[in-house]
């Protein structure tokens, strides 16, 4: 049993793919918010592996001692700028400043590591920000949505989100704008005497895991 | 034409049509009269337009308040209507639920508050929740709610059932001098006999939801082959005028057609018309006055008619004076001992006399 | 936070008293008329139930959003967009705990009963007289249900609010959300202590509203 | 000590205390009888446990159901209950209302279902909901459910007040029999005064929650000074037994105490006890029989008390053969014409004979 | 995915069911006593509203799990945690219902009056008897109005759920986490399927019961 981050669940659902194809060991797999999958997991969840958005819940879990196993970086998001309409603007600082924007969406920067980095660039760019209402989305999925019903004209998603759809602007942000955006795998204690938890955890740092991710747009190591 | 109810509905019911078609006098009241479950219910629910009869026509006076084309709503219809079962507002007081209707007439009727519930002995009551009310209590402030709502036409149905005998007898002359001070119809429902004759000025007889008797109480209570006449308690109407009053014997005298009759107590000033009924069973007949007894009215009659209500008895019809009537009920036995025949010239003696609204 | 707080009352008071004003006719029409129509109708009103929140929000998102006509209309109306304003927090937020306020308005309506209507007919009020002056008093029982759940309901929502509100403090960032936000950023104490005060707060509301009603009421039974 | 029932309520009231203490006969029917609000249903509510009386004191026969101590609840007193609003299972039809009780007797009784609802006239109602009743339907249907149920009690407020005239004179009759044939009591409210008369073996009179009087029927009536007598439709009782019938004239002569009293109809076989009711307002004393008048019942009598019962009339005892004693009402302007007075002999004249329960 | 459909429709079946068994008597007591202490409880009773039910689901998961005495305690009674089991969202969701349950079926209780238990208790029905004799019968409105909304409310209920349950296939992943994680995943055709699918289930449902309810009930206004 996996719990993944709700931004990784579709990049998961095909490396288990993948991992059954290999091992013939089947995976269940658990979505959640980062923060609700580490609330359940103090609270003795049955899940043999996290999948999480960031590096800082994993740590909390290892040095309270929900693992023995240091949290593997098994993936780095990237942070896009996008945008439902294509514009003849190719830099999304410049698309900030134009006024063409005047509703951006961003994920709740307390909760959600893209909406943290968001947050990061925003404030770096905050000579150029001008006109627009910032929206908080509970979570990345969430703020594409705002993005892709036409709700708000712009918004900082993951790369993850829109590497699938091609249309409508993409802005690819400079990782100089923000702390990159690590994503840690432990395995849990209640997994630890699992083969295929373990199998998984191991499945996670080979090159044919690594492809996969890299498909969903994330980079890994 | 005018002065006239013109009721007329058709409506299916559970085993039977309600079938009606009559014209009632606008003054008055007009007692509806029959079984359980023949339709009274029903006629007074059509009249106050609750139940919405297919093929209808209703006219009080010149107001059309009902064709097979137009329909009044209810709430425009100046109805006073009295329930059979109490239907106080429950969260209304006892003063709340009798200004409800008050409130919203639009004419101000020419009863108050007060007057009405000293009247139906509410008084003491105003400020009490409907729930804290007995049987009997609730009908009342019914009755004093619908008359403060200052009706054009009066549907009371049943409502001095659930009412003892005293209180009976303070209301009931109540409501027959209501309607000449308002002027307004009554229509009203009743089981009781003494109601019948003490306010009936038209009665309806329904049976089955059809109309089977209809007609002034004066005339009804004479006609010997009308149902009035076989109940048990059957009796006449005479009109009388007060013509002297023993004081010393606390006796009024009234001056009637072809004789006196006495009442106890003091009625009126002289001159005062009434109306007295006398109970056909009350009335013995005789060839000549006894004048050692208690019977205190004696009067001289023709007998015009002898009908044989059951085997054992007999209505007698006479008359009275020059133009009134009166009933007798008298055992057939006594009819061949005493060899009665139409034309015999007698004497009533009158036990059951009673006074009733004029 | 304190802003937090008066978003919500403010909210909360808004809606339940929007749904009294759409639930009290709604359901004295689902109380009062008969046939399928009506049986469709009342189905309806308890729709909103069956989609999670948050997915109810996510298609009221697109409702008024600027790719639907209706979402137009609006726009053109309220001259902006609603989703993300206070507004449209209302709007969803009504319908949401629409079934709230017009399923026990309409058990107490039916359970009225003809009569009281009839009598009140005799005596000249009209329909709507009627219903103020009769029905309405007579079913306080169900307007106090009716409003305690709605609102309620709406301090307690926040999925829809999240999805259409879009979390912005001091317009759209309700109570709900902050303790939802400190729960999911771990700071539990902070979680704490506004789930504390959000219970005794509306304990302490909804307890008096009973007993005032309770007092103010003599009616037994009939 | 063991053949009666004790009841004693003492609980407050709006404006006063109900304070009962009365020892009533386990058999025959009790009538309670005063004005509107004296508390008539509030003592009958503690009698099934409806009502918690504090201060209290049940005992039917030799069952204790009530002392200050302990409290039978309502479900396990045996009571048949009807209660004077119309109070049926609007979710059962009529049947399931009629046998809610019936099925929930320990002991079945003896009424079928089928002789109670042909009995009450509710055969052709059987499967209609209650709402679709008539008033006098629902009444009578509520009637039938509490006999059915195999009560050890009957109490019933007001049951007929909403029936007819002829509903009535089928019903009384039936109830009369009832209680001997299932030889139970019944405790009845009632404002009629001719159920009063037909129904009651015993009578206690509430005023304002206190009993003002108390005793058998025929003590009450011929109590000068109790309120009976002062009653508009005073009387008295006499035992009859059948002696003749005449079957040409279809009349039924009784002998009674002191004469004979002929009665329309064919009453039963000769030997057949029956009680008479003598309305005192019918009744006219005469020095010399009258044998020229339709008069068929004359009685010799002696006067016992003369009571001035208004300013206008008296009510006169009359002693009546060897045991028996009736009451005739006149005004007091005959009595001096007559010059009546104690010890004197004279005929009494009836009219209004009616025939009651034994 | 008929996992998920059937997982739902066990828990909303059981969530009523369960919701009828404790609803019942407790909407019953508080319709028949008098008091502060009822009006206490009676209030108590909508405290689930208040707080967003991914709260409540995060105090009933500190509630039931292993650091709480209670916790442990139904651990040993059920032989396991019951957080992330079935079980335990049936917990969930009950707690989070029943004031749906609760409050509509006491309004009708009330409205019920003293007068047919009078009768009742006259006819030697016993107290038991004659609340399954006559006032069921006579709450139809208020059990179906309560059963509808319970029901429907646990088919779109997710916050508990998906606190407590932790998304398991075929033990905890309901039709509402489904549908969420559809929409959060982006998969909206799916979505827009499922929600499609438990609209419909739903509208059939409810708007069969309720006829069929109306032809069983000849009861008019009495
Ligand atoms: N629930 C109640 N609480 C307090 N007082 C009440 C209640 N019900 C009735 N009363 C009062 O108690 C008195 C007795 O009421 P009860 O119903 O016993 O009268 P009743 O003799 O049956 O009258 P009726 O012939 O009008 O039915 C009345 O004055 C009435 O106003
Ligand atoms: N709602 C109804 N629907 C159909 N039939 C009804 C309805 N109410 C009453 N009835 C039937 O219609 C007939 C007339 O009823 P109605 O109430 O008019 O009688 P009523 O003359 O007032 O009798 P009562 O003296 O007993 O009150 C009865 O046979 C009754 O069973
Ligand atoms: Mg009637
Ligand atoms: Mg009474």
């Amino acid at each position: 049993r996996i719990a993944v981050a709700s931004n990784f669940t579709t990049a998961a659902q095909a490396l288990s793919t993948a991992f059954t194809q290999k091992t013939k060991h089947s995976v269940q797999i658990s979505s959640g918010s980062t923060g609700k999958l580490y609330i359940q997991i103090r609270h003795g969840a049955p899940f043999d592996l996290l999948l999480a958005a960031d590096m800082d819940r994993p740590h909390k879990l290892y040095t309270e001692g929900y693992t023995n196993t240091e949290p593997l970086l098994y993936a780095t998001g990237q942070l896009v700028l996008w945008s439902r309409t294509p514009s003849d603007v190719i830099d999304g600082i410049e698309m900030l400043s134009n006024g063409t924007v005047k509703r951006l969406a961003i994920a709740n920067a307390k909760t959600a590591p893209y909406g943290k980095a968001a947050q990061e660039v925003l404030n770096k760019l905050t000579a150029t920000h001008s006109s627009w209402k910032l929206i908080r989305g509970d979570n990345i999925a969430q703020t594409y949505q705002f993005a892709a019903s036409g709700n708000v004209d712009a918004a900082f998603v993951a790369r993850a989100q829109t590497v699938l759809n091609k249309q409508g602007f993409t802005w690819l942000v400079p990782q100089s704008l923000y702390s990159p955006i690590q994503q840690g795998a432990i395995l849990l204690k209640h997994g630890i005497n699992n083969p295929a938890a373990n199998a998984f955890y191991r499945f996670l740092s080979s090159d044919e895991a690594k492809s996969v991710i890299q498909r969903y747009g994330y980079i890994t190591r | 034409m005018s002065k006239q109810l013109h009721i007329c509905f058709k409506t299916p019911l559970e085993h039977f049509t309600l079938d009606v078609d009559i014209k009632i006098p606008a003054t008055g009241v007009t007692v509806l009269f029959g079984p359980s479950g023949c339709g009274k219910t029903t006629l007074l629910r059509c009249i106050a337009g609750l139940h919405k009869a297919e093929n209808a026509q209703l006219r009080i006076n010149d107001d059309i308040w009902q064709e097979p084309a137009s329909y009044l709503p209810a709430y425009m219809r100046k109805v006073g209507y009295v329930f059979q079962e109490p239907s106080l507002f429950p969260h209304l007081n006892v003063t709340k639920n009798l200004l409800f209707g008050h409130k919203r007439a639009q004419q101000q009727g020419q009863l108050s508050l007060n007057e009405v519930s000293q009247l139906l002995g509410i008084s003491h009551l105003l400020q009490r929740m409907p729930n804290k009310l007995s049987g009997g209590e609730k009908q009342r402030v019914a009755i004093g709610r619908a008359l403060l709502s200052n009706p054009e036409i009066l549907l009371m149905d049943e409502p001095l059932s659930a009412l003892d005998y005293s209180t009976k007898a303070e209301i009931i002359p109540y409501l027959e001098q209501l309607h000449e001070r308002l002027s307004i119809p009554i229509v009203y429902v009743t089981h009781a006999l003494s109601e019948v004759k003490s306010m009936a000025d038209y009665i309806v007889l329904l049976e089955k939801g059809k109309v089977s008797a209809q007609g002034p109480l004066k005339e009804m209570l004479l006609d010997l082959t009308a149902p009035l006449a076989r109940f048990s308690n059957a009796g006449s109407l005479i009109d009388a005028i007060v013509s002297h009053y023993d004081k010393h014997y606390d006796l009024t005298e009234f001056s009637v057609d072809g004789g006196t009759v006495t009442v106890p107590g003091n009625i009126g000033a002289i001159g005062t018309r009434k109306r007295i009924h006398l109970s056909a069973n009350h009335i013995s007949l005789a060839r000549t006055p006894a004048n050692d007894s208690t019977i205190v009215n004696i009067l001289p009659v023709t007998i015009l008619e002898i009908d044989q209500a059951s085997s054992a008895q007999c209505n007698v019809r006479l008359q009275l004076g020059q133009d009134s009537q009166i009933l007798a009920r008298i055992t057939r036995r006594s009819k061949d001992q005493l060899a009665l025949s139409v034309g015999d010239q007698l004497y009533a003696q009158v036990k059951g006399v009673s006074l009733v609204k004029l | 936070m304190l802003d937090a707080i008066l978003l919500t009352l403010k909210l909360a008071t808004l809606t339940t008293i929007i749904l009294l004003i759409i639930g009290i006719p709604l359901a004295w029409w689902l109380a009062r008329s008969r046939g399928l129509f009506k049986d469709t109708i009342a189905t309806l009103v308890s729709m909103p139930l069956v989609l999670p929140p948050t997915v109810l929000g996510f298609y009221l998102l697109i409702t008024l959003g600027p790719d639907s006509p209706l979402g137009n209309l609006l726009s053109s109306l309220f001259g902006g967009p609603l989703t993300f304003t206070f507004s449209g927090l209302v709007i969803g937020s009504v319908i949401f705990s629409l079934p709230f306020m017009v399923q026990p308005l309409r058990n107490t309506f039916e359970s009225i009963g003809n009569r009281p209507l009839e009598v009140a007919a005799t005596l000249r009020a009209s329909p709507l007289d009627t219903f103020f002056s009769v029905v309405l008093p007579l079913s306080r029982n169900g307007l106090l249900t009716g409003s305690i759940m709605s609102f309620v309901h709406t301090l307690g929502e926040f999925g829809v609010v999240l999805m259409i509100g879009g979390n912005i403090p001091g317009e759209t960032k309700v109570l709900s959300i902050a303790i939802y936000d400190f729960v999911e950023s771990l700071e539990w104490a902070q979680a704490h202590l506004i789930a504390g005060g959000m219970l005794g707060f509306s304990f302490i509301v909804i307890l008096s509203m009973t007993l005032l009603e309770r007092n103010s009421r003599k009616v037994g039974d009939v």
